[in-house]
């Protein structure tokens, strides 16, 4: 009995918080990862783009509820995806065709791509903020919970409580069907295949026939829907805030780094790895320990949750100082 | 005359979420005053907006003095103490610019060179921190879990009540901060969970991320009572969480009397959300502004600085929000006035609110009052 | 004296050097020969410490070198080139041979705020050398041109002209003459047994021109799927029949056809 | 053709290059010459100031590379020529690109082609040897099935025995009635199997004529062949 | 990637012309008063004051990035590590703060250090079967010891007057003393972190940097005892008059008189134009070294590195060693910017340091001024800086002239009420305008 309290403690304030962090995290890092792989700069911009096409995403859910629509115990915002995809599409694209263009075309260093990029991420933050303003705002609709603490310990008659939010359990399916389509176009349609020769050597994918910007239209239509998608089930699952989604690309980035810049399955390592380690590291195991026997006065608590972050730049570095391109060999610019 | 005042908050940046109510509590007094036509033989009052980003020191002083050089005479504001201290002594002192900051809580804005021209409508930390540790007490909490927002706000609270706390013979099982506008929370919130205690005390903001944690909190079935100091109090905090934290305890700064009723009117009418925290005190701190350059007779900081206590403080006709009309008829007829305000103003050297706290609890997802400290 | 010894370098699963020993003779020109992928380009890249050897030893004079970074081999006197140029794409051509040569006092960010006279003498006599080895390449023309907009062979000869910046020991070459124009490539031969006569540089060629081995190497080492297959004198290695069968092949097979 | 590279001078001064069906043409000159700025221009990768390029006839000067290679042009650069993490597999499949029929029979032609390139098929094409490489890099020009072969130095690091088999199949491919213009500086071998050859010095014509009478003329063989 | 850093011919004029621009832009934000400009010298030179800081940060990054091509993204990590050392070296000691447990912080912080040194050793010398397994013990043994040293001595530390100060204090030396000493404390970190983190390559160092950026903070933000953490250290000593201390001399007074000023504002003119002396001169002797440094075969043996590692290498010159030296110069640069930081804002908020203003800023500075060029990053921070607070109120007019033919209404009143968020969007079509047309900086690198 106090084995089963100690697992389910575990599961419900590591396991379960971890995985659905872990999963947020890993489609951030796939965008991050997509771009960076075919256009090859670090998009400074995506925390914003991702508020931006979640924002839209928001607004599209508020028109569907006023009309009636909903999708019963799963959220609205689900269906307004579409929707917010198509918003974010059109402005990545348009902010391709007005500002990254012009420097593909002039063969730039990735620096100034990177600048750009900045740049973009300075006006989509405006942008966002003068759209939907800077309060939180929560969208969820439908049933919160899949489990939730008292019916779990009604039902299993532990001291301990589970729970398992809806938007938890999404976010993990979502991932996992998203990452799945990603590989399967990359590895084995014509066009994900010319997006991979193309980023790996522009002037001979031209050699080859195949269209850059075409490819590049392709990479920000994907990278739109990652982006929104991760946003939207971020918002779903914390609030949405616009502030936030700045703040989230620190995370992003060091999980999309530890799997290796340019590689899918990388990101998705790297975004478990980047959660796990901020939540199992800092977690007091005072309270499992209590139920396994042994009694402790302290915490029992390796780091305290002021260094979360530090911990994943550890192990980050380390993973790196072994494998200098990351768990799943990236690339460098 | 035009008089002008600035209202200096930090509009972008981590609080960029509460700024637009506060000056909006700020704005309505100005407005109040200059509509009255009774201000200083008919002068109007002009605001206008500068962004101190909270966070970023000289952005804050230089934004500042764009303001003086626009002919400011007083600000409301700053909001966070660390650029607060920043524009007084870099902007305020040297030219004489008179600052009542509705929200700046740490404790060296009390013991600061400050020349006589920094006031705040803001209760000191330590105040509400014994406040909030007796209460707990009394309502039988023995243990506690604290988790703070990471800047001088919730450390100087969260340690003047563990302090406190722990006085009166409770036990505070961990006091760990918290980072605002962070990604997740799950960590935080268990290293909490596993903590344990009766209650949780929240010294974070409600649009930020307090609500994070109150949120993995409750789902996770962690804590299922609260306490909620000032920066968590609004109809933001029952909105949001709704019945899931009946029973748990609120503490804000306020009064008994009808000053808090008849801002909420106020505010209504204007538009703006009176319960958003610190909004009725930069209400005040307009308010107090006014009312002691009209006391003086003057716009200039230099005179009115002088007036602001008298204004403020007991004896004297009692002023509540919407009633500033009479309150400048009052001072220009030369009769003392004892501005109450929206948040129960009570100054005590150097220039600071004695603080008189609202305690609420939450019953069926609404705030009530229970009394008054 | 180079000795290698029983070499081995794995990539992943794969050999690429799978013990391969070897003699560089002070003062020789050794040629390196042997069909694409047998493990040349690694050789090289294992003697001059760009990897680590999976196992065996690189000797140098008496002194185990193997696992020294690479700057560390250059200050030792041994020296190379690579088979894929590589510039310094945003310098000019000249400076790209006056960065070379070590020991510049101006290479110490202290000198250079109080020892300004020194390097102005030093650097009139870079300037001269680099000059020097410009005119002998041919390619003074574009002294001032960034060594990025060169051609692949102005690449490959500026390459060469690094080496001849300084006094090196020995000199490994990584296909200097891949892409490179033959009437010039004669031109770097004559080079090469004028530094090697005059200078005494030790060298050691990959290439697989077998006019430019047969004029320049003695002796000749083949090697094959990462092992020393042969070795001797050009005339003996061109009518080894393992060496033709693996390596050299007999000519066109279509000649025939050639203006049918 | 005159040209250069982006605002800087011209490198190409007026030259001309032209080649038949089932012909052969290579090109040679010193390093620097502008043999490759030549062929690129040929393929649209570089802006002509003046002439003109066509290609069967048809004028195709206006159309970017990416038409050109579906007008039927296969190119194979000097440098930078593969897919560097694709496996070699997959850099076929790229070469074919612009196909939508079976690519798999030609690629067994290559593959009979180039045992070498079969060996190392899952291995991805940035750790191959420089010969290797190179032999991956003509299989791929091979994949688009070109009416117009352009090959700048395929044979540069590639072993004799291997530049054999390439001179070979390139013979073979032009006497198929594909018209191959290379540019080389294994100018004996080369010449031999020229049925046209163009000597270019600094962005001109100098010399031009069949493979045997450039081999002939003393001074062209002299300053520029070598031997 | 060679290409965008060829130079088009840019003429010898350009960097006259726009710092002459420059100049222009602060003397009509000093006199002229209009919808663009305040009028107001002390706006004017409190933005110069902090331009000029920008400009040494800039110069600083422009070292990593622009010479050696290191893309450091912790530039806030270092720069508040500079600003730690105004108040330990010029703040008033705390009474009885070292006695309570300076030492034994100290041994602490020297068996912290012993013990990874001791870690390094060990996984180098040990044989492969045991090496975990030492490491391990090592790590362990150290880290209790750390502990059980470290743990007390900030209880005690902490508990010393807890609601004024809390902390070790300062050693109540002159503070112009301490900017040399941030640079140190930069220098020695960034030493350590180069050590371990400069075999990365770009972007990789580029996250790994932005973390350690991050940490530095979290340090300065949780270690109460060192700086007070959250609860900020105020009143810095100034190495320049007071205002109020101006405003109450007489000899001042008089001359503010005779040249017709008021009292007030001429003090604030006066102690600005003292710090705008220091800094200028800081940040001119850093050009001129830097110049130097860069114009001879050092410089060149840097450009070398940056463009082409693998080939630097091969040509005898140490890449590890000269990139670990620059590093540590340049973070010893923006160390000494951060120093100078706190000492002109007289304040000391861990909590400032975010990522967005301390490290993409002064990036877009340097890239806009014009990476591998010191002319360049200088310009490009006072440039920047100026912007960045001209868009506070730049943006808001902005959008109230956008909305102006708009009917009133909810529409208008929201765009309105989101007018601060234009600083942003004013910043990023600045930054985007600059990169557009001058794609390498207004300076570029010859
Ligand atoms: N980094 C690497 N990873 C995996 N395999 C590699 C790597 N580098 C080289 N190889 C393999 O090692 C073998 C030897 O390569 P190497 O470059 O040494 O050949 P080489 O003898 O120089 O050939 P060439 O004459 O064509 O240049 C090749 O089969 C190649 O595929
Ligand atoms: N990208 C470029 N930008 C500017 N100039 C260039 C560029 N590439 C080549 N050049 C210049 O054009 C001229 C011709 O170069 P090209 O590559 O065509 O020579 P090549 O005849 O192919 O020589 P090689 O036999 O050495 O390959 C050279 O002087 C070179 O410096
Ligand atoms: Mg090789
Ligand atoms: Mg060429």
């Amino acid at each position: 009995m106090d084995l089963l309290n100690a697992l389910v403690a575990f599961l419900n304030f590591v396991f379960i918080p971890a995985a659905a962090y872990g999963a947020q995290l890993a489609l951030g890092a796939l965008g991050v990862t997509l771009i960076y792989g075919i256009l090859r700069f670090s998009n400074f911009a995506h925390g914003d783009t991702m508020a931006f096409g979640t924002a839209i995403t928001i607004m599209a859910t508020w028109a569907l509820q006023a009309i009636g629509i909903s999708l019963g115990p799963i959220p609205t915002a689900l269906l307004a995806l579409p929707i917010g995809i198509a918003g974010c599409a059109l402005m990545v694209l348009g902010t391709d065709r007005i500002v990254y263009r012009f420097y593909r075309k002039k063969k730039s260093d990735p620096i100034i791509l990177v600048m750009a990029s900045v740049g973009v991420m300075f006006i989509m933050n405006g942008l966002t903020r003068i759209l939907i303003g800077v309060d939180e705002i929560r969208f969820d609709d439908g049933a919160r919970f899949v489990i939730d603490v008292r019916s779990f310990r009604e039902w299993s008659g532990l001291s301990e409580g589970l729970a398992l939010r809806t938007t938890q359990l999404i976010t993990v399916i979502v991932a996992v069907l998203v990452v799945w389509a990603l590989f399967w176009f990359l590895n084995r349609t014509k066009s994900g295949k010319a997006m991979r020769a193309y980023s790996d050597n522009e002037d001979l994918a031209l050699l080859s026939g195949i269209d850059p910007e075409q490819v590049v239209r392709l990479t920000w239509i994907i990278a739109a829907a990652l982006m929104t998608i991760a946003g939207t089930l971020y918002g779903l699952d914390k609030a949405f805030k616009p502030f936030n989604y700045f703040q989230i690309l620190l995370p992003i980035f060091a999980a999309a780094i530890v799997g290796g810049l340019g590689s899918p399955i990388g990101a998705i390592a790297g975004g478990f790895i980047v959660a796990f380690s901020e939540v199992a590291i800092t977690y007091p195991w005072k309270k499992v320990a209590g139920h396994l026997g042994f009694q402790s006065d302290g915490l029992l608590q390796l780091m305290s949750t002021e260094y979360k972050f530090a911990v994943s730049f550890v192990i980050l570095i380390i993973v790196l100082l072994f494998r200098p391109t990351g768990l799943f060999r990236g690339k460098s610019v | 005359e035009e008089v002008k005042l600035g209202m200096h908050l930090g509009f972008t940046g981590p609080l960029e979420s509460m700024a637009p109510d506060i000056a909006a509590g700020g704005e309505a007094a100005a407005k109040e005053v200059s509509d009255s036509g009774k201000f200083m033989d008919g002068s109007t009052v002009v605001t206008s907006r500068s962004d101190t980003t909270c966070t970023d020191a000289a952005a804050s002083v230089a934004a500042a003095e764009r303001q003086v050089a626009d002919g400011v005479k007083a600000m409301v504001g700053g909001q966070c103490s660390g650029e607060t201290i920043a524009v007084l002594e870099k902007v305020g002192i040297p030219n004489g610019v008179m600052m009542i900051s509705p929200s700046a809580t740490s404790p060296a804005l009390s013991t600061i060179e400050d020349n006589g021209l920094f006031f705040r409508t803001a209760p000191s930390d330590a105040r509400q921190g014994e406040v909030m540790a007796q209460l707990a007490k009394d309502q039988g909490i023995e243990s506690v879990a604290i988790t703070y927002t990471n800047n001088d706000y919730g450390k100087g609270l969260a340690d003047s009540f563990q302090a406190a706390f722990e006085k009166l013979g409770g036990q505070v099982t961990t006091s760990a901060a918290h980072d605002d506008g962070k990604a997740d929370y799950s960590a935080e919130v268990a290293a909490l969970a596993s903590a344990g205690g009766d209650a949780l005390a929240v010294v974070g903001y409600v649009d930020q991320g307090g609500s994070g944690i109150t949120r993995g909190a409750l789902d996770t079935g962690a804590f299922d009572k609260f306490i909620f100091p000032d920066g968590m109090i609004g109809d933001a905090l029952v909105e949001r969480f709704g019945t899931e934290i009946d029973g748990s305890i609120g503490i804000n700064p306020a009064a008994e009397g009808d000053g808090r009723a008849k801002f909420e009117e106020l505010a209504a009418a204007a538009g703006f959300d009176p319960s958003a925290p610190y909004s009725a005190e930069a209400y005040d701190a307009a308010a107090l502004i006014l009312l002691s350059m009209q006391a003086a007779k003057s716009a200039d900081p230099a005179a009115a600085k002088e007036k602001v206590m008298e204004v403020a403080n007991a004896p004297g006709e009692p002023v509540l929000p919407g009633e500033l009309a009479k309150g400048l008829e009052l001072l220009a007829a030369g009769t003392d006035i004892d501005y109450v305000g929206a948040s129960s103003v009570e100054l005590v050297e150097p220039g600071e609110s004695a603080g008189s706290f609202r305690e609420t609890t939450i019953t069926d997802g609404k705030l009530e009052v229970v009394g008054f400290h | 004296m180079i000795r290698v010894e029983n070499l081995h370098k794995k990539f992943g699963g794969f050999s690429a050097v799978d013990g391969a020993s070897l003699e560089i003779r002070t003062g020789s020109i050794t040629g390196l020969i042997g069909p694409n992928g047998a493990g040349k380009s690694t050789l090289f890249n294992v003697i001059a410490g760009v990897y680590a050897p999976t196992s065996g030893r690189v000797i140098m004079d008496g002194e185990d070198i193997s696992g020294l970074a690479p700057h560390e081999l250059f200050h030792k006197g041994l020296l190379r080139t690579f088979q894929l140029a590589h510039e310094f794409s945003s310098m000019t051509v000249r400076e790209n041979l006056m960065m070379v040569p070590a020991d510049q006092s101006g290479e110490r960010i202290i000198n250079t705020w109080f020892g300004r006279g020194k390097i102005r003498e030093q650097e009139e006599q870079l300037r001269a050398k680099a000059d020097e080895v410009l005119d002998f390449l041919t390619i003074s023309h574009v002294a001032d041109e960034k060594a990025g907009n060169l051609s692949g062979g102005q690449k490959k000869l500026l390459e060469l002209g690094r080496t001849m910046m300084v006094d090196a020991k020995v000199v490994f070459l990584d296909e200097v003459g891949a892409g490179v124009n033959r009437t010039l490539l004669g031109t770097i031969a004559d080079a090469i047994i004028r530094l090697n006569k005059e200078r005494g540089y030790t060298f050691c060629v990959i290439e697989h021109d077998m006019d430019f081995i047969g004029k320049l190497c003695d002796p000749v080492i083949v090697m094959a799927e990462g092992k020393v297959l042969a070795e001797g004198n050009a005339d003996s290695i061109m009518q080894n029949e393992a060496v033709i069968e693996a390596y050299l092949g007999r000519g066109l097979k279509n000649k025939e056809m050639i203006g049918a | 053709m005159t040209g250069g590279y982006g605002k800087g001078p011209d490198i190409l001064h007026n030259c001309t290059i032209a080649v038949e069906k089932g012909e052969i043409a290579v090109i040679v000159g010193p390093n620097g010459a502008g043999k490759s700025t030549a062929m690129k221009a040929l393929f649209g990768m570089l802006n002509l100031r003046e002439g003109s390029i066509r290609l069967n006839g048809r004028d195709i000067t206006q159309l970017n590379p990416q038409d050109r290679v579906k007008a039927g042009m296969g190119f194979v650069p000097q440098v930078n020529n593969i897919f560097p993490s694709m496996t070699v597999e997959e850099n076929l499949e790229m070469g074919a690109f612009i196909r939508d029929d079976d690519i798999r029979e030609t690629m067994e032609q290559v593959y009979d082609l180039f045992p070498a390139v079969a060996d190392k098929r899952k291995q991805a094409a940035g750790e191959l040897s420089g010969g290797q490489r190179q032999q991956v890099a003509v299989s791929r020009a091979l994949m688009t099935r070109p009416s117009l072969l352009m090959l700048d130095e395929p044979t540069a690091g590639v072993s004799p025995i291997v530049m054999d088999e390439l001179f070979d199949r390139i013979i073979a491919i032009a006497r198929g009635g594909l018209p191959v213009l290379m540019v080389e500086q294994n100018a004996k071998q080369a010449m031999n199997i020229a049925d046209k050859a163009y000597v270019l010095v600094q962005g001109a014509n100098a010399h031009t004529g069949t493979g045997k009478e450039l081999m002939e003329n003393d001074e062209v063989r002299r300053t520029f062949l070598g031997g | 990637m060679a290409t965008s850093r060829q130079a088009e011919a840019s003429s010898k004029w350009r960097a006259p012309v726009l710092f002459i621009v420059l100049a222009i832009l602060f003397i009509l934000e000093g006199t002229t008063r209009n919808a663009l400009f305040t009028g107001s010298w002390n706006t004017s030179l409190a933005i110069l004051n902090m331009g000029l800081i920008s400009a040494v940060t800039a110069l600083g990054l422009n070292m990593q990035w622009g010479y050696a091509g290191l893309f450091n993204s912790g530039v806030v990590g270092f720069v508040a590590l500079g600003g730690l050392a105004p108040v330990l070296i010029s703040v008033a000691p705390v009474e009885g703060g070292w006695g309570a447990g300076g030492l034994r912080i100290i041994l602490a912080l020297i068996v912290g250090l012993g013990t990874l040194v001791l870690a390094a050793v060990v996984w180098r010398r040990v044989q492969r079967k045991l090496r975990v397994l030492a490491l391990l013990a090592v790590l362990i043994v150290g880290f209790a010891a750390y502990r059980w040293l470290f743990d007390p001595a900030v209880d005690a530390i902490e508990a010393n007057q807890a609601a004024q100060f809390g902390n070790l204090g300062g050693l109540g030396l002159p503070v112009l003393l301490s900017w040399p000493v941030g640079a140190l404390f930069a220098a020695a970190a960034a030493w350590g972190v180069g050590k371990v983190a400069l075999g990365l390559r770009s972007d990789y160092l580029a996250i790994a940097t932005l973390g350690i950026g991050e940490i530095i903070v979290a340090v300065l933000k949780n270690e109460e005892w060192l700086a007070r953490g959250v609860k900020n250290v105020t009143s810095i000593p100034r190495p320049v008059p007071y205002e109020i201390a101006l405003q109450r001399d007489p000899a001042f007074i008089e001359r503010a008189q005779n040249w017709g000023m008021s009292v007030a504002e001429l003090s604030g003119i006066w102690v600005k134009l003292c710090y705008a002396g220091l800094f200028g001169a800081v940040l001119l002797l850093l050009i001129l070294l830097a110049e130097l440094a860069l114009k001879s075969p050092w410089g060149r043996m840097m450009r070398a590195i940056r463009d082409n590692e693998t080939a630097a290498e091969a040509m005898g010159k140490d890449v590890t060693g000269r990139h670990l030296q620059i590093f540590v110069i340049g973070c010893a640069v923006m160390g000494l910017a951060g120093a100078m930081m706190i000492t002109h804002d007289g304040l000391m908020a861990p909590t400032q340091y975010n990522p967005l203003r301390y490290t993409f800023v002064i990036w877009v500075m340097v890239i806009v001024g014009g990476s591998g060029n010191n002319w360049g990053a200088a310009l490009g921070g006072i440039l920047i800086w100026f912007l960045w607070i001209k868009a506070e109120s730049w943006g808001p007019q902005l959008i109230s002239l956008l909305t102006s033919p708009l009917p009133a209404g909810a529409v208008k009143q929201h765009l309105l009420e989101s007018s601060p968020h234009m600083r942003f969007i004013a910043m990023g079509l600045i930054l985007l305008l600059v990169l557009r047309f001058s794609p390498r900086g207004l300076v570029p690198e010859k």
